[in-house]
């Protein structure tokens, strides 16, 4: 079976206003090219899940409005430090915040991709994290006396997005050991990913690549960006654009500057050029 | 120690902490974690496993985001490092917000795997460079994991020590409390009270300086773990060590 | 870290008797070099786990008395029929039978691999097999009104024991997409391999090989066995010996046949030579 | 019907069952639903996934054997195929042991995937080639998995279609029985009564022969079809269609 093929604008299409989303941090493989699609037609009330968490492209998303709701770990920019417009967003209660830890996130999603209704975690119990979620319940452990355990519902995104280094015609996405995004993928109602190369042949043919491989089964639609996590990196590709990110944090520390970033970068056909 | 900087003194004075353990794992920016972490291997006669989130050299694992994690679930990391916007006497963390959690008066990046592996990893070791009553409070504003748990509540890990740039605390887990466990050179037990917000117990007798590293603890910080370090902290250990490429 | 090297008996030595083995099928990676130094040492009360199932590597112990419980989803030696030893054992309940369904075992493991103590699964209500295993509870999906679901707990096997193509001398060993023995070795107590070569380097080197490989972290000894796996085969490298295989079933029918079978082919120092 | 086989038959009737959908994944040891789906494929155009157990051409799973189960309780798997040593009017199925589960008359491998894929799988085919009053039973002895379940058990998969080498059965949901669906050519209504051991509801008039595949189906089957199945199942395919090595 031959996959969807999609320009950048059309792959956001299948991210609809109000939709749950699934997002990797900054050190996996994210398409900012998609980010920018999603700013540049103005989506609104994006529901973000961080596996676990989130960087530079929530904190896009979130200063330009598309976001409603963030679900994650973190959302941190690493050593560029915290999100301006996350934490403005939050300061200001203009998007609900719904703190997880890592391996809730984790488990949820494995709960979604076994199709089981919820799975049990260690930890979390005493913990204000577990106080504010009203949608994960504390329980007991059917094997045991007098042993609570929280129990997660299954969480299970609209939307996997991703940027991948290759993908081939049949929409197979290598993926390597990054797993987490063949966990995102197997977990989420539908899977879209630009990607650096579509390569000839069958990543599937080839067993050591198969072995990092997502199958095309879980992916809706692909499209070719060269150099769509800029300007971020992808690991084993190549490096984050240190100067541009410094450039973002200085802007974003305002709702202006953020909106000057989005007008010189995003809007502008020119931000194309940049790339 | 007029020659030796904080930066090895804790190096040294972690890695001690550690020895004899079989998987220590170090989360995202921890530079010094991560060197002691490095030190106690090379120490280790080759029966240690250090995991390091963001090295490419030490990061053995193969099943995505989720299997430091399941690492930890099943015992198989023995100590790992946690810190806190916020840590209070009760060895509780906040990694989330000062204020009211819906309408904060800061906000940080979040809680991270903290909700999970401050339970059930044996060791964990409480890191914070900024030993002030504005970090170190009466009662955190958010638990992003509490220090202790009830006695029915499935918790085989929890607070081991907690190290700071002014001196290091043991966990004591019967009072459920920090003791004052040694000083670092330079600095008094007087300045700890007035820079601490919770109280502490403090140790018979006399309180201890923090040992410095000895001569060949010495040379190892800043011959091979510099050298190791650098890889992931290029930053750090340019400006500690003088070593690596600079970021 | 390096890894421990033993010999094939020595390896043999970390399933003690009365241990919980979880072993793979026929068309994964069995070590039958592993199961012939089990048989020559006599090993006895072993807990089989098939994970899913299991074929002649289970057939072989049960037939020589070293085992006392099968807990799987099937064994069965496919095209060449009904395993004879295991069929014998069951009629004549000299073994105790945990029937279970292939996604039951894959499941708990999977919650032993998260350190979690049980883990919900679909299907089985109304089944005979959920009706035989005491071990299994059916409680109530909390986020849901009247909604039965099955609670499996962990299964934690003592030992995973796998042939597999390669090693390092770390201990890194190579699985391909052969997942499911990730799966065991990250669910087991200890996991031990034979395997046909150990390579010079790290696996973990080569990011496409990576991706494949089980972490020495989770493995206790490698031995070097060339051909471990024989008579069955393993993918990728060489075929089953249709021949002898067709010789053992043919033998196996009966419990004198089957003894001729293990003193010609495995008490016999001769069997190395057939090797 | 003087020279289409009983499997070209076979696969012809099963792939009427499958067309239109997007996944149909085949279990081991089954040829000729394997070639059905084969079939099924070929005429999909391009729309529709086929998952082989044991074929290197037609298996793109990559995270271990859950994988397959995990799709099909997700609902990516729209038909599956089952069979039994035992199947029941109610349309349960034995996949363990004849008499006593504790001491056997009879043991056979095991349930296999059949306690969980016939209950989530929506199109789940039953298929057995043995057609006769020792394997068609009024009562299984041992259910791997019910035909039906209570209203309050999840359950959106469940029994389909039951072809045999004499009949073909459609599944009455609400009824909870099979219904003679058609009488494979050579074959009687009379037949069928004598040898079922359940009984079955019949259908509003005359039965049906099962519709013999018509020239470009069976082209396909002998050609394309035939060459496919060959990778996986080399015996059958020759001994059937006199293609590829044999085993």
């Amino acid at each position: 079976m031959l996959a969807t093929r999609l320009s950048v604008d059309e792959l956001a299409t299948h991210i609809p206003d109000g939709a749950k989303v699934a997002l990797p941090p900054d050190y996996s493989y994210c398409s900012l090219a998609t980010t920018r699609a999603l700013i540049k037609r103005r989506a609104k009330e994006l529901h973000l899940i961080g596996v676990p968490a989130m960087g530079f492209q929530a904190d896009m998303l979130i200063g330009a409005g598309c976001v409603a709701t963030v679900e994650t770990a973190a959302v941190t920019l690493s050593e560029y430090g915290l999100a301006p417009r996350f934490t403005a967003a939050v300061r200001q209660a203009s998007i609900r915040m719904m703190d997880a830890t890592c391996p809730a996130i984790h488990a949820a999603l494995q709960a979604s991709e076994k199709g089981i209704p919820f799975i049990p975690l260690r930890g979390l119990i005493g913990s204000d994290i577990l106080r504010e979620r009203a949608d994960w319940k504390v329980g007991e452990n059917p094997f045991a006396e007098d042993d609570p355990i929280v129990y997660l519902p299954a969480l299970r995104p609209d939307v996997t997005l991703m940027h991948a280094p290759l993908a081939d015609k049949f929409g197979n996405i290598w993926i390597g050991v990054r797993r987490e995004l063949m966990l995102m993928a197997h977990a989420s109602a539908e899977t879209i990913a630009t990607v650096e190369d579509i390569v000839e042949g069958n990543l599937m043919d080839d067993e050591k690549t198969k072995a990092g491989t997502i199958p095309g089964l879980y992916v809706t639609a692909i499209a070719e960006a060269k150099r769509g996590a800029w300007p971020i990196g992808i690991p084993g590709g190549y490096e984050a654009d240190h100067s541009h990110l410094l450039r973002y944090v200085k802007m974003a520390q305002t709702e202006e500057g953020f909106h000057q970033y989005l007008e010189e970068f995003v809007f502008e056909t020119a931000a194309v050029a940049a790339e | 120690m007029a020659d030796i900087l904080l930066e090895e003194l804790l190096i040294g004075s972690i890695a001690s902490n550690l020895d004899g353990l079989r998987h220590v794992a170090v989360g995202a920016s921890s530079p010094i974690p991560g060197a002691a972490a490095l030190l106690a291997r090379s120490r280790s006669n080759d029966s240690m496993r250090v995991s390091i989130l963001g090295s490419e050299d030490n990061n053995f694992f193969t099943d995505g985001g989720k299997e430091i994690f399941d690492i930890a679930g099943e015992g198989r990391m023995d100590a790992f490092f946690l810190s806190g916007a916020q840590i209070d006497g009760q060895a509780n963390i906040n990694l989330v917000s000062v204020g009211d959690y819906r309408r904060p008066k800061a906000r940080f990046s979040g809680s991270f795997g903290s909700g999970y592996l401050y339970y059930v990893v044996p060791r964990v070791i409480l890191f914070r460079l900024e030993h002030t009553r504005r970090t170190l409070v009466d009662k955190v504003d958010f638990v992003s994991a509490p220090g202790f748990s009830d006695e029915n509540v499935y918790r085989p890990g929890g607070p081991y020590k907690l190290i700071t740039d002014r001196c290091l605390f043991e966990v004591d887990k019967t009072r459920r409390c920090f003791r004052l466990q040694s000083v670092h050179p330079g600095h008094t037990v007087n300045e700890i009270y007035e820079q601490t917000g919770f109280t502490f117990d403090m140790p018979d007798g006399d309180v201890p300086n923090t040992p410095v590293p000895d001569a060949t603890t010495l040379a190892t910080i800043r011959g091979p773990v510099a050298e190791e370090i650098s890889e992931i902290y290029p930053a750090f250990a340019a400006r500690v060590f003088g070593v690596g490429r600079a970021a």
